[in-house]
């Protein structure tokens, strides 16, 4: 087998030096009670020309765009993925190192990294970034315990704007520690209606999503000043797609203490959700109760700039229970990738991509409305934004399956009470025809 | 050569990306609404090739060289699990597509599931954990949500200094209360001391096995039927599975739950820190406490269900790390059987170097090791020279350290884990360099103190690093 | 334009140094009657995402492997490419290099190519080989005229079983010569009849090439013994499927004088015939008039071991005119992904692939002669082999496309006494399955 | 670190590729013919990773820098040609597929001819030379068979001092004696040279346009109407197409025949070697005597077409480096007519360059350059530095030196071609480097002489190895 490289040979002489008899006399110290008696029932392996076949073939039975017009985001958006990106992942160097433990030789995912937290910073409008969570729900969940250990307070707030599944993810987290999660309902605009938030108590922190769920912008300039009504209270504002805020005003300039989200729209695949790239910030003053691992800036004993894992004291291998989070890797190659792309992207190109994704949602949303089909909600939206369709819809959304389109996301699930909603989006991939196309179909 | 941050570079109005055709209008925005955007430099696309191209060059990766850093299973990534992951099937696959358009994936989840399943003789199989220590964050949720379910919620977790670091961050995060176990004499658990701290309050305990010291806990049966005896759990750490694939099915051992860290034993790559992946191996009794959506298998058709009830609910917004799971499925399917081989070879290894490198720096645990050994830094100390000089030193002979000063228990811990994939002759070689610097620790001390000299920054100051935090620029 | 770097301020600040006005006045130094009055009259340019879909479109028109099962080969060969090899060539310090004039900064492909040349000699047993030629073509068509240097002869023979398209090569570099090509008949045995051989007169080289274009493994040690019969004569042992020294005698133990073909098929893809690999090695003695670059070993000023560039008194940039050729590249990246190729496999790795090819190739050859379908000769082959078919054939052959299988090359183009024979090729990535479809398929 | 020779690795019977299943039985073989196989070393996988990711570090590549490599068009490779030319249906595609199956490169074929007839303005186009060299040797094929068609076979040919090093061979490959025709004062052809040489024995003339010291031959109308004049035929090597796409149309200025580097002009890669491409264009009138087969479309189908009887043959098996074609037609598919650009931005770059430096090194023809500009050491050798010291010097800086001592007919020659590739801060980059060697020339010559340092190797001996030649292990 190519990936092992002992020969008999080489096994002999090491058993000899190690004074085994053979191979399975390595295990002595393992009790015969806890020996595996059966052999593992595994297929024979596969030849790297056998596994390409299968894995191809499993490939073919997906659903995937480009191949396949989807009208779907939802926290998983399909934008262009710069080839280089692609390239410059593979070299073994980023691709194969662990955690920078030994900052001599790690230099390059350190300044890698340091230069994420930089531009992630400089994308949210924050004072300070990790290195990256998990995902942008564990993301949000970590945010939000992060406010009860600033605040010392024991309930927090989300919005039901939020992505749903993030805030399962949150109920997830919250479910063993006796905090409190309390819901903010959605208005008639498709915002969040904050009006109650007065009646709720001592609130650790906040959570809205912009663009939230539904693709509206909240106000959340507006969101900032009523949460900081209460100075105990944080702010966190969550997003799914950080392409907007090229062209939205960031989660800092809004107030926010906490920043996080999902970055998969940063250069990453989708790949059927994961793994994608948990964004995190906060103001200044909150970094020592921060999740997640922080580079650093520091000198070598030359005096020569370098970059280093820091204020490691906040984590678990050290401060075992009393750690800010028992999180101690992050998503380094996506953080890498997501680096690369905004690197690439550059100001000037996050500004007039962003543009071109909600114009060409805008194109879409006006055409449908057009068509007889329009939103529930009048708040301004990003790429994405939900559509009423008529009672039969679901039929015209598996034909339209046949004919390689995914008309939208159903909302019933999540809302039961937008049963006849869909939310639709539409990032740079989807082309004024293809869109021209979609709204021939659902209204034939 | 140095190489400029990113946004020292540039020139605004240069692009490095290829932006679609505009083929829509402009749709105005209300102004309070919108910002500057951020300001990121404008580079060209070779300056994005040129930059990160050096930067890489900087980095040591498995590639470069043996990277026996302990604990962690630096094995060979196998190149092809790249194609596989990238295939436009899969990386384009968004995660909310109906069923009939996600057959493929599910497929392949699904049987990861079982194989992993058989691998560790624990059968029901969650493959949503994003790492190791998501993995064990849902390990403690299963447990509180199963002592909740059998009406006695408890409040502590037994866990041994030989565990794995994370484990009591993981516990507490559930509300538990770490309640640390002595290990014996032999750097193994002793049955006696967790009968001492086991009872009708405490949910369970957390074993690393073989533990963080390279050995099988060989009292783990005696130790599970204590544990099992007061109601309570046995939670396996499986970050050292690498050593016992086909050896010891983990099932059989009295362990309830276990994560395994597809980074490490299955090959998947470590990117500088992630992304990981954290499968979590339950017993029946315990299936219906997983994560959901858990994908079924209907006839010939595979698709998600989420009607579990007792479920502990989602730990990822979609399913995990799809794209790792991916690599972690290819490996499997390319070594099938031969997953045996692979823990021998690793354990073969890891006795060899403890056997060779014994004359020469101290091992405080001379027993058969499984697939990694400690040693320390007991006899350079005599000449002034530490575990961190020894760990730099062997940079300039171009490999990576081993892990240094964990585990905790033992003082100056030199922790080497070879791995399957590197040959008699790397081994050899690493051998040799360690004997060279032991033999240097006693001729010129400051040799080592001033190592490393190759790489491209020398020791760094980490505590100014800590005092003055520059976490941006 | 992401590959243009200039903005409109770079260029204005650096026309002001320059002292042009503007971008046209640069060319100044052109005449105006020799400007181009009209523009370029190409295509808009398109986005990375426009060209992957034309693209993606243009290779969606292609039958290839492994889509297509291919039974031809012909001097092209569809082996196993190992991923390894495609990721590793696609480091940009190999890929983006140029010719190793620096050797400072070009050890890796000094050594890359050195390494290159030592396996090539271990594979054909042959005492030195260059940095490698366009490809097997024209590398027969330079050992050809080599031969001329070396003997000082005028006249050449070369059979008529070597790869005729080869031979058209030759046809071309020696057609302004004045030097002379004769043919060597193809024997009843699908070998070189060598009978004629002492009536040719003075020969500088006789080239015979095994296994030749009909798949048979020419007796090579016979032949080189009956053209070293005059020893001022060179034995040219040319082949265009190098695998088979995996098993067969290397041309070096046959006497060959110089050994030269395709390397395609060791880890370079086909890509519709080119970019190849032209080996080409000699003996010692020959050394000097050997065409193309030669790396060798040598020690820096510190007496460190390093590798350049050498011999180039040969080349044309410093004999001009009386250069040995006019070859002034390599195929560098095709040299290095077949080194790669030849770690990968190993000695033990070519010899049970070698085995592989042709035991599957006989299991087909057997199983056709069972149906019926015998070949015309009777000398052993390698994987490919000849084969008579019926009349019709040509209708079964064009239906079997459209199931996706090319079912040989026909002969008559390149033999017209061939007209109802097929060049049949079987290789690892055939499989029994495959085999036994297309019989079952000609058969019925 | 030294990266031993492969054979210096491995073990026997280790294996680093998957082979396939053996699914048939043993067909035996003739003794006598078999042999023992070649005596490879056997290396796993990751010995097989590791060496060569070792190696290319030592490579500096377009990729790690600015590579002024003048006549060479270091430009940058852009990824996205890699992906094109990887594309299973490229890559995989036989050669000799039915044209049926092959519409895809045959389509690709004819449009990418098409358009670099429209570059050079020579509308009849070949791309089957594997190189440059190549390129030229089709082009003097294609002077003598015109020759010999029109009854007059002749034996010069006319090559000035300025052209490429490969001209002179190139002829003498054809049988045809190279006259040597040296240019004027201000580094350019004089057409009373031409006059005073060309005759009815001389097929024709070769020349390099711009010329090789970065010059355009603004006499060139005239040479060809002399040339032509005498029945001869006008030869343009293309190496320098860079600085002229959308500027010049080759076709009007008297060339008959011009080859491309598709590796300079077109961006496809180097690879520290080759393969290259050199495509052919030439009039209408030479079209017959183009290399068979050649693409030609039939309404809505292309098709290979070998009927050209007064065709020069093939130079190839096939059609040439069709992969190298495919990265070329995605280049010019990219840019379109931004080509221009391409040619302005290369130009403005050398000129920068230039005007920059003169102060600091002699400039032998000082007027206004195309795409490359040649300075010499005269100044620096008052101080015995020379142009191989200041080169050497460069890598300590991070720069890939210029060519030097090329072209011949300037001593000491510095030949600096940025392309267009490179930023203005690049440039300033490269400006501050070689000034600073300019200054150190006189302050400290040995620093100069002692240079590289940084690299893996210093000065390597090349005497030695061309005296004793080991060229294998």
């Amino acid at each position: 087998m190519r990936y092992l490289p002992h020969t008999p040979e080489d096994i002999r002489a090491m058993l000899q030096v190690v004074g085994a008899a053979d191979l399975d006399a390595l295990f002595a110290s393992i009790p015969d009670d806890c020996r595996r008696k059966e052999a593992l029932n595994l297929p024979e392996p596969l030849t790297e020309w056998e596994l390409n076949g299968h894995m191809d073939n499993l490939a073919a039975g997906m659903g995937a765009s480009p191949g396949t017009k989807v009208f779907m985001g939802a926290g998983s958006y399909h934008h262009h993925i710069p080839e280089v990106t692609r390239q410059l992942l593979l070299r073994g160097e980023y691709f194969t190192a662990y955690t920078p433990y030994q900052p001599e030789i790690s230099q390059g995912t350190l300044q890698t990294i340091y230069e994420y937290q930089s531009l992630v910073c400089r994308l949210l409008g924050m004072d300070v970034a990790n290195a990256s969570m998990y995902d942008g729900a564990s993301g949000l969940a970590e945010a939000l315990l992060m406010t009860i250990r600033v605040s010392r307070r024991k309930t927090v707030a989300v919005s039901r704007a939020v992505h749903p599944l993030y805030r399962r993810v949150v109920e997830t987290y919250f479910a063993p520690t006796g905090f409190e999660v309390v819901e903010l309902p959605v208005g008639q605009d498709g915002r969040t209606d904050l009006s109650g938030l007065k009646d709720l108590g001592e609130l650790a922190g906040v959570a809205l999503q912009s663009p939230n769920f539904f693709g509206c912008i909240e106000d959340m300039a507006a969101a900032g000043k009523m949460i900081h009504a209460d100075p105990k209270t944080l702010f966190v504002a969550a997003f799914s797609e950080p392409l907007a805020f090229g062209m939205l005003k960031s989660p800092g300039e809004c107030g926010a203490d906490i920043a996080c989200g999902e970055g998969q729209s940063l250069g990453i695949p989708q790949s059927f959700g994961g793994p994608g790239l948990g964004m995190f910030a906060s103001r200044q003053s909150y970094v020592r109760s921060m999740p997640g691992r922080l580079i650093g800036k520091t000198v070598d004993r030359d005096g020569k700039t370098g970059f280093v894992l820091t204020l490691a004291t906040r984590e678990q291998h050290i401060r075992r229970e009393k750690a800010t989070s028992n999180i101690c890797s992050n998503q380094g190659l996506c953080a890498t990738a997501s680096t690369m792309y905004m690197a690439a992207l550059g100001g000037t190109g996050i500004r007039q991509l962003a543009r071109l994704n909600r114009d060409r949602a805008e194109y879409l949303k006006a055409s449908l409305a057009k068509a007889g089909f329009s939103s529930p909600f009048s708040a301004p939206t990003f790429n994405e934004f939900v559509v009423r369709f008529p009672d039969k819809f679901e039929e015209t959304w598996k034909a339209l399956l046949e004919k390689k389109m995914v008309a939208g996301l159903h909302l019933e699930p999540y809302y039961p009470e937008l049963s006849d909603c869909w939310l639709m989006c539409v990032t740079e991939t989807i082309d004024r025809d293809d869109m021209d196309t979609l709204v021939k179909e659902v209204t034939r | 050569f140095n190489e400029p941050l990113l946004w020292e570079k540039g020139s605004p109005g240069r692009t490095g990306i290829s932006l679609p055709r505009r083929d829509v209008d402009e749709a105005p925005l209300d102004k309070a609404l919108t910002g500057d955007g951020p300001d990121f430099p404008d580079l060209s696309e070779l300056d994005v090739v040129r930059h990160f191209t050096k930067l890489s060059q900087w980095n040591f990766g498995v590639d470069s060289g043996m990277y026996p850093l302990g604990s962690c299973t630096m094995k060979y990534n196998p190149k092809t699990n790249e194609r596989q992951a990238s295939l436009p099937g899969f990386a384009g696959a968004h995660p909310l597509l109906p069923e009939r358009l996600s057959q493929g994936l599910l497929a392949l989840m699904h049987d990861l599931a079982a194989y992993l399943g058989e691998i560790t003789g624990l059968p029901a199989v969650t493959l949503q954990p994003s790492a190791g220590s998501q993995g064990e964050l849902t390990g403690m949720l299963i447990f509180s949500a199963y002592h909740k379910h059998t009406g006695k919620p408890r409040s502590k977790v037994l866990i041994p200094d030989t565990a794995h670091g994370t484990n009591p961050a993981s516990a507490a995060l559930c509300g538990f209360k770490p309640v640390a176990v002595k290990s014996g004499p032999d750097g193994i658990l002793v049955p006696e001391a967790v009968a001492a701290l086991m009872d009708d309050d405490t949910a369970g305990i957390m074993i690393t096995n073989p533990n963080t010291l390279g050995l099988f806990e060989s009292n783990i049966r005696q130790v599970a039927d204590i544990v099992h005896g007061k109601g309570g759990l046995v939670y396996g750490d499986g970050a050292n599975m690498n050593a016992i694939m086909g050896v010891v099915n983990v099932g059989d051992l009295g362990v309830d739950v276990l994560h395994l860290n597809l980074h490490k034993t299955f090959s998947t790559p470590h990117g500088g820190g992630g992304p990981g992946a954290g499968p979590v191996c339950v017993t029946p009794a315990l299936a219906p406490f997983l994560p959901v959506p858990r994908v079924v298998k209907d006839g010939e058709v595979f698709r998600l269900d989420e009607n579990y009830p007792l479920s502990v609910g989602k730990l990822h917004a979609f399913y995990g790390n799809v794209g790792i799971l991916i690599r972690a499925y290819s490996y499997i399917l390319s070594l099938g059987k031969c997953l045996k081989q692979v823990s021998q070879y690793a354990v073969l290894n890891a006795n060899y170097i403890k056997q060779r490198l014994k004359g020469d720096y101290h091992l405080p645990f001379d027993r058969p090791c499984m697939h990694e050994c400690v040693f320390t830094d007991k006899f350079q100390q005599e000449h002034h020279v530490a575990t961190l000089d020894i760990a730099k030193r062997l940079m300039d002979h171009g490999f990576h350290p081993p892990t240094i000063y964990f585990p905790l228990v033992v003082s100056g811990a030199i922790m080497i884990e070879p791995t399957e994939s590197e040959s008699k002759e790397t081994l050899d070689q690493f051998i040799d360099a360690m004997q060279q610097i032991a033999r240097e620790a006693k001729a010129c001390p400051d040799c080592l103190h001033e190592s490393p000299q190759f790489p491209k920054v020398r020791r760094l100051d980490e505590t100014l690093a800590a005092r003055s935090p520059c976490l941006k620029g």
